[in-house]
């Protein structure tokens, strides 16, 4: 136990960065996921087509090969396309970069489902009622649309982010200092990996336990009205 | 929603501008690993240390420049020089015929064998046939994985992404023996609590055709300047008494080799 | 109305039962002899259903005593209080006997209709399957299913469903059978294929227990009708008697409400 | 064209074939023998957590919370690299099996699907409709019997779906073999990236491989579905 707390300062700023990079690829993810709701939801044939071989494409190859394509695969290939340009210098795809673009393009497909499902779940009487009672666009998107896509979409969207937070323990392999990092360096060098290990799994489920907590109340709130099936 | 994605795609840019500050004329990455002791290892507070890192420094402070250490894994640390995260590599890193297809290195800034470690007492040759049948660790990568894989066809090969977790594998008893450079294993392992009950057998492994040369400063591929200013600064510090301060720190006996 | 063999089949005695701190059996008794057909008449909430599912301990009874085919259920209580049987194995054995159909068929979704109906025989009577099947086919073409015997039954209409639900339940050759509301879930359109059926069978002397909201069946088929209000017999006769002439106001009042 | 050739004789030439017979053949035993220990355990644990066993129900859950809400990467790391911290473990007679790479693996692997499966099959075990199971008990079946002859057929029905995704996740979470001492596919990508010093080369092959295994499980469970689903299809007629 001294030990961890010798460590602590590097498994705090290990947990710190395992944070900011799962907030980093929500953004990614979300913007993702509603991009490709939308080019599914299209009636445009490439839209929708795009976004389908997006989520196949995310399906079929784990995301830690995803992340080392991206990681050493992508900048090569930036890198490249830069030189035959001569559009832009050196780009630098560091492993933090490569770790929240991956997660975020992973877990966007993800994403995709929620919002497309919640999107189609939205009952179109109630909105009709608001146009019925005269509500403007932006009225009827803010106090009617809005509240059931946040009720509809957020048990999936709970579920994606404990996926997310999970997923970022890869970025360790490619080296990227977060939280499983810093702790395993930590266990290898004073030959106490369980010890380290464990304290690990613990932050994680403490982080799980926090989201689901505060997932939860949030869901409570935009659940007034709603009967429990 | 909106809010969202511009925010996101300017945190991409902003990381992308912030590391994309190419080396000037005074500033240097050098790619280091990190995880072999005691050429280079982390201390708890997150420093790098060791063999490696304190030549890396010499050698920059003789070039008059100012240099930066990236960490950088050894899976990934040639792939990464050629994608430009670095300018040079000071890793132990051994020049061989293969990498030099690859990167072009600098005079070898020492040279020492690999050798064979097991329990202590075994009485196994350190041939394919002695090894027959035995699980034998090593780095992912290294000299010593290609020699094993060629020269030990018998032999049940573990590669690890670190030397380190060689270590602990060897120590936790799941390994029979490893194959590593002698010094670090020697500094980094048997010297240590852990390798206490282990030892050295065989003798000394180091054909030229496997092991190379010593290891050297690796740079990319026609940066013949950058990699002609390394062989001078590593022989202006042999010759200035700055090796073997750094040499004693860490061996008892020089290291450069013949 | 006796039949002529008159050995008794089922004998309720002063059955009690409570959800909670609300009574919904208030001491009901019946008796039913062999190829009796009891009706089971009241509105919604009088405990009929309860009382029925009480019987074969799809609810544990508070109190009273049930008797099949003069053998006694045996109860006992659990650690806080709560009825439950003395004997698992008995009552498993006297369900076997007691063939139930439901209002909502209850038909095993991911069985076809000859799978639903060799099931129990098979696995609980342990006849072979061969017989099992040779009897399913004679009981789908008493019911008019015989096609079906190989679809799924989300794949039927509800009265073929309740239909198939019937065979499955003459498959275990029971002594009494218990009709909870078996039409109230059909279209109107469907009810009568249904009750065709269950007429068959009271004329072959199956011994049923029926609860109901088809009047005409009650008068028509049954020997028995009892009429339950808030948990207490209220009415109790032969049907000849019961509908010319009912002794209690509520009933009288139940029968002009739901006079067809 | 010579690039071609070039790049063909980089992923398979001078033995490297061999690599990714054997990464396929580790990867897929792996991850079938996991899925198949995992599914067996988590039957029973499904039942106690759906039954809500006064004593089984809170144990079970803390297993599934733990290995559900940590990363499959930590959970191995802790079994492989962990336990040799403990002399009791290295001295114990379970020591032949976990100081195998493998083993260790194939322990986390294990645990971590049974846990997520455990809930997958509760949830589809309390989805059987409830008029199902009073119409087996209305028949005399015994509660054992209404489970293997009622529920269970019911549930591992109903929750195919949710199972053939599982499955997918175990596929992907089985490149953490790669991370180990194993050559599974992923391990065989990155042996051949470090022989020749090259970066992402052998990452291409290694995720062709992936998404065959992933066409080839899709088309097997849409199988399955259509055989075992029939009951749930629309009425067509």
């Amino acid at each position: 136990m001294e030990t961890v707390i010798d460590y602590s300062p590097a498994i705090l700023r290990g947990t710190g960065v395992t944070i900011f990079l799962a907030i980093c690829s929500l953004m990614v993810s979300m913007s993702l996921g509603l991009i490709a709701a939308w080019g599914k939801l299209s009636s445009s044939p490439i839209g929708s087509r795009v976004a389908n071989s997006y989520t196949t494409l995310i399906r079929g190859v784990p995301d830690l090969v995803l992340m080392m394509l991206i990681y050493f695969g992508l900048q090569r290939l930036l890198n490249f396309v830069g030189d035959y340009t001569g559009l832009w210098g050196y780009i630098e795809i560091n492993t933090f970069v490569a770790g929240f673009v991956t997660i975020g393009f992973v877990i966007g497909a993800y994403m995709t489902e929620t919002f497309r499902g919640a999107i189609l779940a939205i009952p179109r009487g109630q909105i009709e009622a608001g146009i019925a009672c005269g509500m403007s666009k932006s009225l009827i998107f803010r106090r009617i649309i809005w509240p059931h896509l946040v009720r509809l979409a957020l048990p999936s969207f709970t579920n994606n982010w404990l996926v997310l937070l999970k997923t970022t323990a890869l970025v360790s392999v490619i080296g990227q200092k977060d939280l499983v990092y810093e702790a395993f360096t930590a266990g290898r060098s004073t030959r106490q990996l369980f010890t380290f290990m464990f304290v690990v799994l613990i932050i994680y489920l403490i982080m799980t336990a926090a989201s689901q907590t505060a997932l939860g109340l949030v869901e409570r709130r935009y659940n007034v009205g709603v009967r429990r099936a | 929603m909106f809010k969202k994605i511009t925010m996101a795609a300017a945190g991409l840019a902003m990381t992308f501008a912030a590391s994309s500050a190419m080396a000037d004329g005074h500033m240097l990455k050098i790619g280091v690993e990190g995880a072999y002791p005691p050429f280079s290892e982390k201390t708890a507070d997150g420093t790098l240390v060791g063999f490696d890192v304190d030549i890396a420094m010499a050698l920059c402070e003789k070039m008059g420049k100012k240099c930066e250490l990236v960490e950088q894994d050894w899976d990934g640390i040639i792939p990464n020089l050629l994608n430009k995260k670095y300018d040079a590599i000071i890793a132990s890193m051994s020049i061989t015929e293969e990498r030099k297809k690859k990167v072009d290195f600098s005079e070898k800034y020492y040279n020492t064998p690999s050798r064979f470690v097991a329990k202590e007492g075994v009485d196994w040759a350190d041939t394919n046939e002695g090894l027959a049948g035995k699980t034998v660790g090593v780095q992912r990568g290294t000299i010593q994985h290609d020699y094993l894989l060629a020269v030990y066809p018998d032999a049940d090969v573990k590669p690890y992404g670190t030397a380190e977790e060689a270590y602990l594998d060897i120590e936790a008893g799941r390994l029979d023996a490893i194959l590593v450079d002698s010094l670090a294993v020697d500094g980094g392992f048997l010297k240590t609590d852990a390798g206490k009950g282990f030892a050295f057998f065989g003798g000394d492994h180091s054909d030229p055709k496997y092991f190379g040369d010593g290891a050297g400063v690796a740079v990319r591929k026609g940066e013949e300047e950058l990699r002609d200013a390394f062989t001078k600064a590593i022989q202006e510090i042999r010759a200035d008494g700055t090796y073997e301060k750094i040499n004693m720190k860490y061996f008892d006996f020089d290291i450069y080799g013949g | 109305m006796a039949s002529a063999d008159n050995s008794t089949m089922l004998k309720v005695e002063d059955l009690h039962k409570n959800f909670g701190n609300i009574e919904v059996l208030k001491g009901v008794s019946l008796t039913a002899r062999k190829g009796d057909v009891v009706s089971m008449l009241g509105s919604s909430g009088s405990g009929k259903s309860t009382f029925l599912r009480c019987i074969n301990l799809l609810e544990m009874p508070n109190s009273g005593t049930v008797t099949v085919n003069n053998e006694v259920i045996n109860m006992t209580t659990d650690r806080v209080g709560e009825p439950k049987p003395a004997d698992q194995k008995q009552v498993e054995r006297i369900r076997s006997k007691l063939a139930m159909v439901f209002q909502s068929f209850n038909l095993w979704s991911h069985m076809t209709v000859l799978e639903n109906i060799i099931e129990a025989p098979v696995h609980v009577l342990g006849l072979s399957k061969a017989e099992a099947i040779e009897k399913a086919e004679a009981l789908m073409h008493k019911v008019g299913i015989y096609e079906r015997q190989h679809y799924y039954p989300a794949h039927m209409s509800g009265g073929q469903q309740q239909r198939a639900a019937i065979a499955r339940a003459l498959a275990m050759d029971p002594d009494v059978m218990l009709f909870d509301e078996p039409t109230s879930a059909l279209d109107p359109e469907l009810v009568g294929e249904v009750l065709g059926v269950m007429r068959g069978l009271a004329e072959e002397g199956r011994t049923m227990i029926v609860v109901t909201h088809e009047m005409g069946f009650a008068r028509d088929v049954s020997s028995d009708v009892i009429f339950l209000h808030q948990g207490r017999i209220e009415e109790q006769g032969p049907p000849s008697e019961v509908f010319t002439n009912p002794k209690s106001e509520r009933f009288r009042q139940f029968l002009a409400r739901t006079r067809d | 064209m010579e690039f071609i050739i070039e790049y063909f004789t980089l992923i398979l030439g001078d033995g490297n074939w061999k690599f990714w017979l054997e990464g396929i053949s580790l990867t897929l035993m792996f991850v079938s023998l996991s899925l198949l220990i995992g599914g067996v355990l988590s039957i029973p644990l499904a039942i106690a957590r759906a039954n809500r066993h006064p004593i089984f129900n809170p144990m079970v859950w803390s297993f599934t919370y733990f290995f559900r809400g940590t990363p499959l990467l930590v959970q191995t790391y802790l079994l492989y690299y962990g336990l040799p911290q403990f002399d009791f473990v290295k001295d114990s007679f379970m020591w032949p099996m976990l100081r195998e790479a493998t083993w260790c693996a194939l322990i986390a692997f294990t645990l971590n699907t049974a846990a997520y499966t455990t809930e997958i099959f509760r949830g589809a075990i309390e989805a059987v409709p409830h008029g199902e199971i009073e119409a087996a008990k209305a028949c005399g079946m015994s509660p054992f019997k209404r489970m293997r002859r009622i529920i269970l057929p019911s549930a591992l029905r109903i929750s195919l779906p949710a199972y053939s995704n599982e499955v997918i996740f175990m596929l992907h979470g089985s490149v953490i073999l790669g991370v180990l001492p194993i050559i599974d596919i992923f391990g065989a990508a990155k042996t051949i990236n470090s022989r020749y010093y090259v970066s992402f080369e052998g990452f291409i092959p290694c995720a062709i491989l992936y998404m065959i295994l992933v066409f080839g499980i899709t088309r097997i469970f849409r199988m399955l579905e259509k055989r075992y689903h029939a009951h749930l299809r629309p009425r067509t007629s």
